[in-house]
């Protein structure tokens, strides 16, 4: 993957020096192991300290609403989709917008690696062709990439950018693939076994909002959460209040969003989010055919009807 | 323990609606515990923290003097989920005050000193508190000349009229009522916005100190007339308002740069914010 | 007396147990991933082997949402409306395995909550009340600093009693005379005459497997002023999504909300955690807001933590190196970078 | 438990439902009491935040009622409310939030009241069967 970023800084310093755009949105190296951190660079200077490898997962399509401007942006198959989102949605004008599309193999999930260590320390990683090479104070160690996938990107059908300038890359294969295995699993609980499923899953979260604010899609002015008149749920970490918080939040998102695990992936105390998102994902495409984010041709599924749509809710 | 979060309970003993908009009431309230009420003892530009159970609290600034006894007043402004709810209690209800908080105007440094005290609004109740604190017949002979320039949009909007009537008929005070338009043709004071009025009075500096409270824009253009009028900005003193919840300097919100509004402030002089961030 | 007691590992589980039979015991306890301060129901649930908690253990002081007050507000009862202090345990506690980073933020939060005039009540009793054992660190995490924050990995703030392991066993050191009365109740512990020489080393090849991330004094030294008009916020700033993963796993953040909630007739005033990172931390009822912008809030909490505390108790920063930040944060904002970035600020040549 | 009776919110749309309840009740229609009308402009005026509300305070079932699709006063709101309902009632009973039998939805115009009458006797015994709501409402916090 490391041509990868020669390409993007290449692509920036000439878009930058062009005066194409004011602005580039990419990663940089982040400070630790399997981090990168988002950055804007303004100059060609700036540009050359972009980076594009396994972790860069945080959906960058986050940075755009209300964006004054003229601004590039290293876009993979979820980013492109949650900035069709944006555009459909009115948060930038696609005038603005000068899309580097990355065809994606995938981010690493540093979760993941962590398990695979029993608490080792990884000090240095390196990325090379299939495999991560991971080294602490007295171990050496690496992985097949495949394996340390975050969960979404395993089941990822859109690979490819859908809406780019310019391609940087050969476009990958896409996977033909059951994106609802574990979703199925919680389906088929009986009811009351699914209630204190998801009590569990929600019972570590902090109310940091995490989740909420690394979603692309989450960008109300004032949240449903900080709404005083009435006021919906309340701030503590009771269980009911975290219950209805995950509950609109992913309802919320519903038909918007791209899975592009950002929210999962922010969660500094490792809540599967995803599987509310997931769940609202299936039912859109299975009632209504919509997959978020790939065609600007048509609204989201809750912004658009037809005559004949389903009505399981009756009876 | 002392808990400094513990509201002294109190009784609302009356509402008063201030201004025509009626966004404005002023609530005099009694102290349930006679106790509480010397624990309460403030200085005239403290605030206090208003609670009212199931809804919550709100920082602000006591409108009595402590020459004033027996009770204490608040002027709320109606705005939020709390102010709206006290905006609808009435006579006999029970709620709770906690405080008082904050510094408060440096008496000590204006004793023999001319006073200009320039208000906007609804942010005349510590000025109001001030001035009654000032003219108090204890008090009076303590402080120089007393200047007031207070103004609001229109005739409605002013708080504390019947005082300011009776104000203006004395004669150890200056009063310049103003309001930035009026269509009554018997409207007998200033009409001009407070920094015009303010220059167009020209209180003397020497050996004065300015109080300043309103709006931020009323404020920004307030402060060159002051400083052309030739106050020095350690001379030039104004209150704060900021976002609290603890008002005791703890909960960490109301800060700029180091200082805690609620605890440090409200009051701060012009030299003094000088030397922080702007962010309020 | 001397200071230094012994107690083979094999033993541990009967001083744990000793323990509870007096205090109530909290300590780090194996979560699903992670590990996380937990009151004991057996001594076997106390897991020692950890390199650090996920939350520091400022919520056994200042918890995430507390009852402060309750009250009735049902119409036939005279008390109505009167807000009344809720009950509370605080009978003595042990709080087993801090790690000396999360012991120190302790006495660095006592600036805020336990002053000379204003003592926040629930906060100093059960400072009072509480017997803190902390475990030295011998293998530090990547993202520690300590070492930087004038805190270290043997460090003795803000504890009564520093066990160091010891191999075989656990040596103690007593720190106050509530560690010493706390370690006496809980026997099997033999005293120490000579100073124990391996340990000496291991301290030492602690601190030094930590590296220096930057000089808290050097921002001490620099103007308020010309800190937070530095371009450098723009470029840090930039990644923030304003979540407030970073405040809440902080040991040192002690911001908090007050909020009412009312269930039937019964109400009750609550204090919560709070966050710097949120537009509704200094949202005024107008409207208007000193801290609308991402920018200014980000400044706000580094500026906090590494400026305006220091300057307002004359001491060190607010921040105690733990690393917890650097490990939640979703965007890899690194305070070791940040603070690198203001002590280099006016400085022409790069950090 | 046996003198238990159920609460239920209605939200009923003001051209249609609500028109309905009004044709039942000045036709003397009988249908069992436990019904509490909140009368919204539209069914496409529901928000998710409200159903959660009420399952929050404690109701042990919710209905919404509107206009036919096709009917709407505002030609489209119960269109857009349509695919609203079915992701909410799936989510809702998915992440166990809502046990079946509790959460119900109806199209009813306002000539039709014995529809409605029948509709509300069907959601009171669907809610009786499910009991008593226990596991969302909103107690005293948790807290320390």
């Amino acid at each position: 993957m490391q041509p990868c970023s020669e390409s993007i800084r290449e692509a920036a310093k000439r878009l930058l020096l062009e005066k194409r755009v004011d602005a580039v949105i990419g990663f940089r190296k982040g400070t630790v192991p399997f981090m990168n951190e988002p950055f804007l660079a303004r100059t060609p200077e700036q540009a050359g300290q972009l980076v594009w490898d396994g972790n860069c997962a945080i959906n960058l399509a986050n940075y755009l609403p209300k964006r004054t401007g003229s601004v590039a942006i290293a876009a993979k198959g979820c980013d492109s989709r949650s900035i069709v989102i944006h555009l459909l949605e009115n948060q930038i004008r696609r005038e603005q917008l000068y899309v580097l599309g990355i065809p994606c193999q995938g981010m690493t999930d540093k979760r993941r690696i962590a398990d695979r260590l029993n608490g080792r320390q990884v000090l240095q990683a390196e990325e090379t062709g299939g495999k991560v090479r991971v080294s602490g104070r007295d171990f050496e160690q690496s992985f097949e990439r495949a394996d340390l996938l975050q969960e979404n990107c395993a089941i990822c059908t859109h690979k490819n950018p859908v809406l780019y300038d310019e391609l940087l890359g050969q476009p990958v294969e896409e996977q033909q693939i059951d994106r609802y295995v574990e979703i199925g699993k919680i389906e088929s609980m009986p009811p009351e076994q699914r209630r204190l499923y998801f009590d569990e899953l929600v019972q570590p979260c902090i109310r940091c909002y995490a989740c909420r604010n690394a979603c692309p899609a989450c960008y109300c002015p004032t949240c449903f959460v900080d709404e005083s008149k009435p006021q919906w749920l309340g701030k503590t970490t009771d269980p009911t209040d975290t219950r209805t918080f995950h509950f609109l939040r992913a309802f919320h998102v519903a038909g918007r969003c791209t899975d592009c695990g950002s929210c999962e992936r922010a969660c500094p105390v490792g809540i599967k989010v995803r599987l509310f998102t997931m769940k609202l994902e299936k039912q859109v495409k299975e009632l209504y055919g919509y997959e978020a984010g790939v065609t600007q041709d048509e609204r989201p599924p809750l912004d658009a009807f037809r005559p004949d749509d389903p009505e399981p809710f009756l009876g | 323990m002392n808990n400094p979060y513990l509201p002294y309970p109190v009784r609302i003993d009356s509402v008063i609606t201030e201004t025509e908009d009626r966004n404005l009431k002023t609530f005099k309230l009694v102290f349930l515990n006679a106790e509480d009420e010397k624990k309460f003892a403030y200085t005239p530009g403290q605030f206090g923290i208003l609670s009212v159970a199931g809804l919550g609290e709100i920082p602000i600034g006591i409108a009595t003097s402590p020459t004033e006894q027996g009770f204490i007043k608040f002027t709320v402004n109606k705005v939020g989920k709390v102010t709206s709810h006290l905006h609808n209690m009435k006579a006999g209800e029970i709620m709770g005050v906690r405080g008082p908080m904050g510094n408060w105007y440096p008496w000590d440094l204006l004793e023999g000193k001319n006073v200009v005290i320039i208000g906007g609004g609804f942010a005349f109740t510590t000025l109001r508190s001030s001035i009654v604190y000032m003219i108090d017949p204890k008090n009076r002979s303590r402080f120089g000349k007393i200047d007031v320039v207070y103004g609001a949009r229109s005739e409605g909007l002013l708080l504390y009229k019947d005082e300011l009537a009776e104000w203006e008929k004395r004669s150890d005070i200056n009063m310049h009522i103003t309001v930035d338009s009026s269509s009554d043709p018997n409207w007998k004071y200033n009409v001009g916005f407070v920094p015009a009025v303010t220059r167009q009075k020209a209180p003397s500096a020497e050996n004065a100190y300015a109080m300043i409270c309103g709006p931020p824009i009323m404020i920004k253009f307030t402060l060159p007339v002051l400083t052309e009028l030739g106050f020095p900005p350690e001379r030039i003193i104004s209150s704060l308002e900021m976002r609290m919840k603890c008002g005791i300097g703890i909960c960490g919100r109301c800060n700029i740069g180091t200082e805690y509004v609620c605890k440090d402030g409200p009051v701060f002089t012009l030299e003094q914010l000088a030397g922080l961030p702007v962010e309020y | 007396m001397p200071d230094i007691y012994y107690t083979a590992k094999e033993n541990f589980a009967g001083v744990i147990e000793r323990l509870m039979g007096r205090y109530r015991v909290y300590a780090p306890v194996k979560e699903d991933r992670c590990h996380g301060f937990a009151p004991l129901r057996s001594a076997a649930e106390a897991d020692l082997g950890f390199s650090n908690t996920r939350l520091s253990p400022k919520g056994l002081f200042h918890p995430q949402a507390e009852r402060m007050f309750e009250y009735s507000l049902a119409k036939d009862d005279p008390q109505a409306g009167i807000v009344k202090e809720a009950q509370k345990d605080f009978s003595p506690r042990v709080v087993l395995g801090v790690r000396p980073c999360d012991a120190k933020a302790f006495d660095l939060d006592d600036a805020n909550f336990n002053t000379e005039t204003i003592k926040d009540p629930w906060w100093v009793r059960r400072r009072e009340t509480t017997t803190m054992i902390g475990l030295a660190c011998d293998s530090p995490c990547s993202t520690c600093f300590c070492t930087s924050m004038g805190s270290g990995p043997y460090d003795t703030a803000g504890l009564d009693v520093l066990l160091v392991d010891a191999g075989e066993g656990y040596a103690a050191e007593v720190l106050s005379e509530k560690g010493k009365n706390t370690l006496e109740v809980t026997s099997g512990w033999s005293p120490v005459t000579s100073a124990i020489l391996p340990l000496t080393h291991k301290k030492k090849a602690a601190e030094q497997s930590i590296g220096i991330a930057f000089d808290p004094a050097a921002i001490a030294k620099k103007p308020m002023l010309e800190l937070y008009n530095s371009p450098t916020w723009e470029e840090v700033q930039f990644a923030c999504i304003n979540c407030g993963a970073c405040t809440f796993v902080c040991p040192t953040c002690w911001c908090f909300d007050i909020q009412d909630e009312v269930c039937g007739d019964k109400g009750e005033r609550l204090r919560l955690w709070d966050s710097c990172m949120f537009p509704l931390f200094t949202l005024h009822g107008s409207g208007h807001n000193p801290r609308s912008q991402k920018t200014q809030r980000v400044r706000q909490r580094f500026m906090h933590k590494l400026k305006y505390y220091q300057d307002k108790y004359n001491s060190g920063p607010a921040c105690v190196g733990c690393g917890r930040c650097v490990q939640a944060c979703p965007v890899n904002i690194d305070i070791r970078q940040v603070g690198r970035q203001m002590v280099s600020q006016g400085c022409s040549c790069p950090a | 438990m046996s003198d238990w009776e159920p609460k239920i919110i209605a939200f009923l749309c003001n051209w249609c439902s609500y028109g309905a309840a009004d044709l039942a009740g000045v036709s003397r229609l009988q249908y069992p009491p436990n019904i509490r009308i909140i009368r919204v402009p539209c069914s496409g005026r529901i928000n998710p935040k409200f159903i959660l509300a009420a399952f929050r305070h404690g109701v042990d079932g919710v209905w919404v009622s509107g206009c036919h699709p096709g009917d709407c006063h505002y030609i489209e709101g119960n269109l857009y409310a349509r695919r609203k309902f079915a992701l909410l009632k799936s989510q809702l009973e998915y992440t166990g939030i809502v046990e079946p039998g509790r959460l119900h939805f109806s199209w009813i115009s306002s000539a039709e009241g014995t529809i409605f009458a029948e509709m509300a006797r069907r959601v009171v015994g669907s809610v009786v069967a499910a009991g008593p709501a226990q596991h969302f409402i909103k107690k005293q916090a948790e807290v320390a």
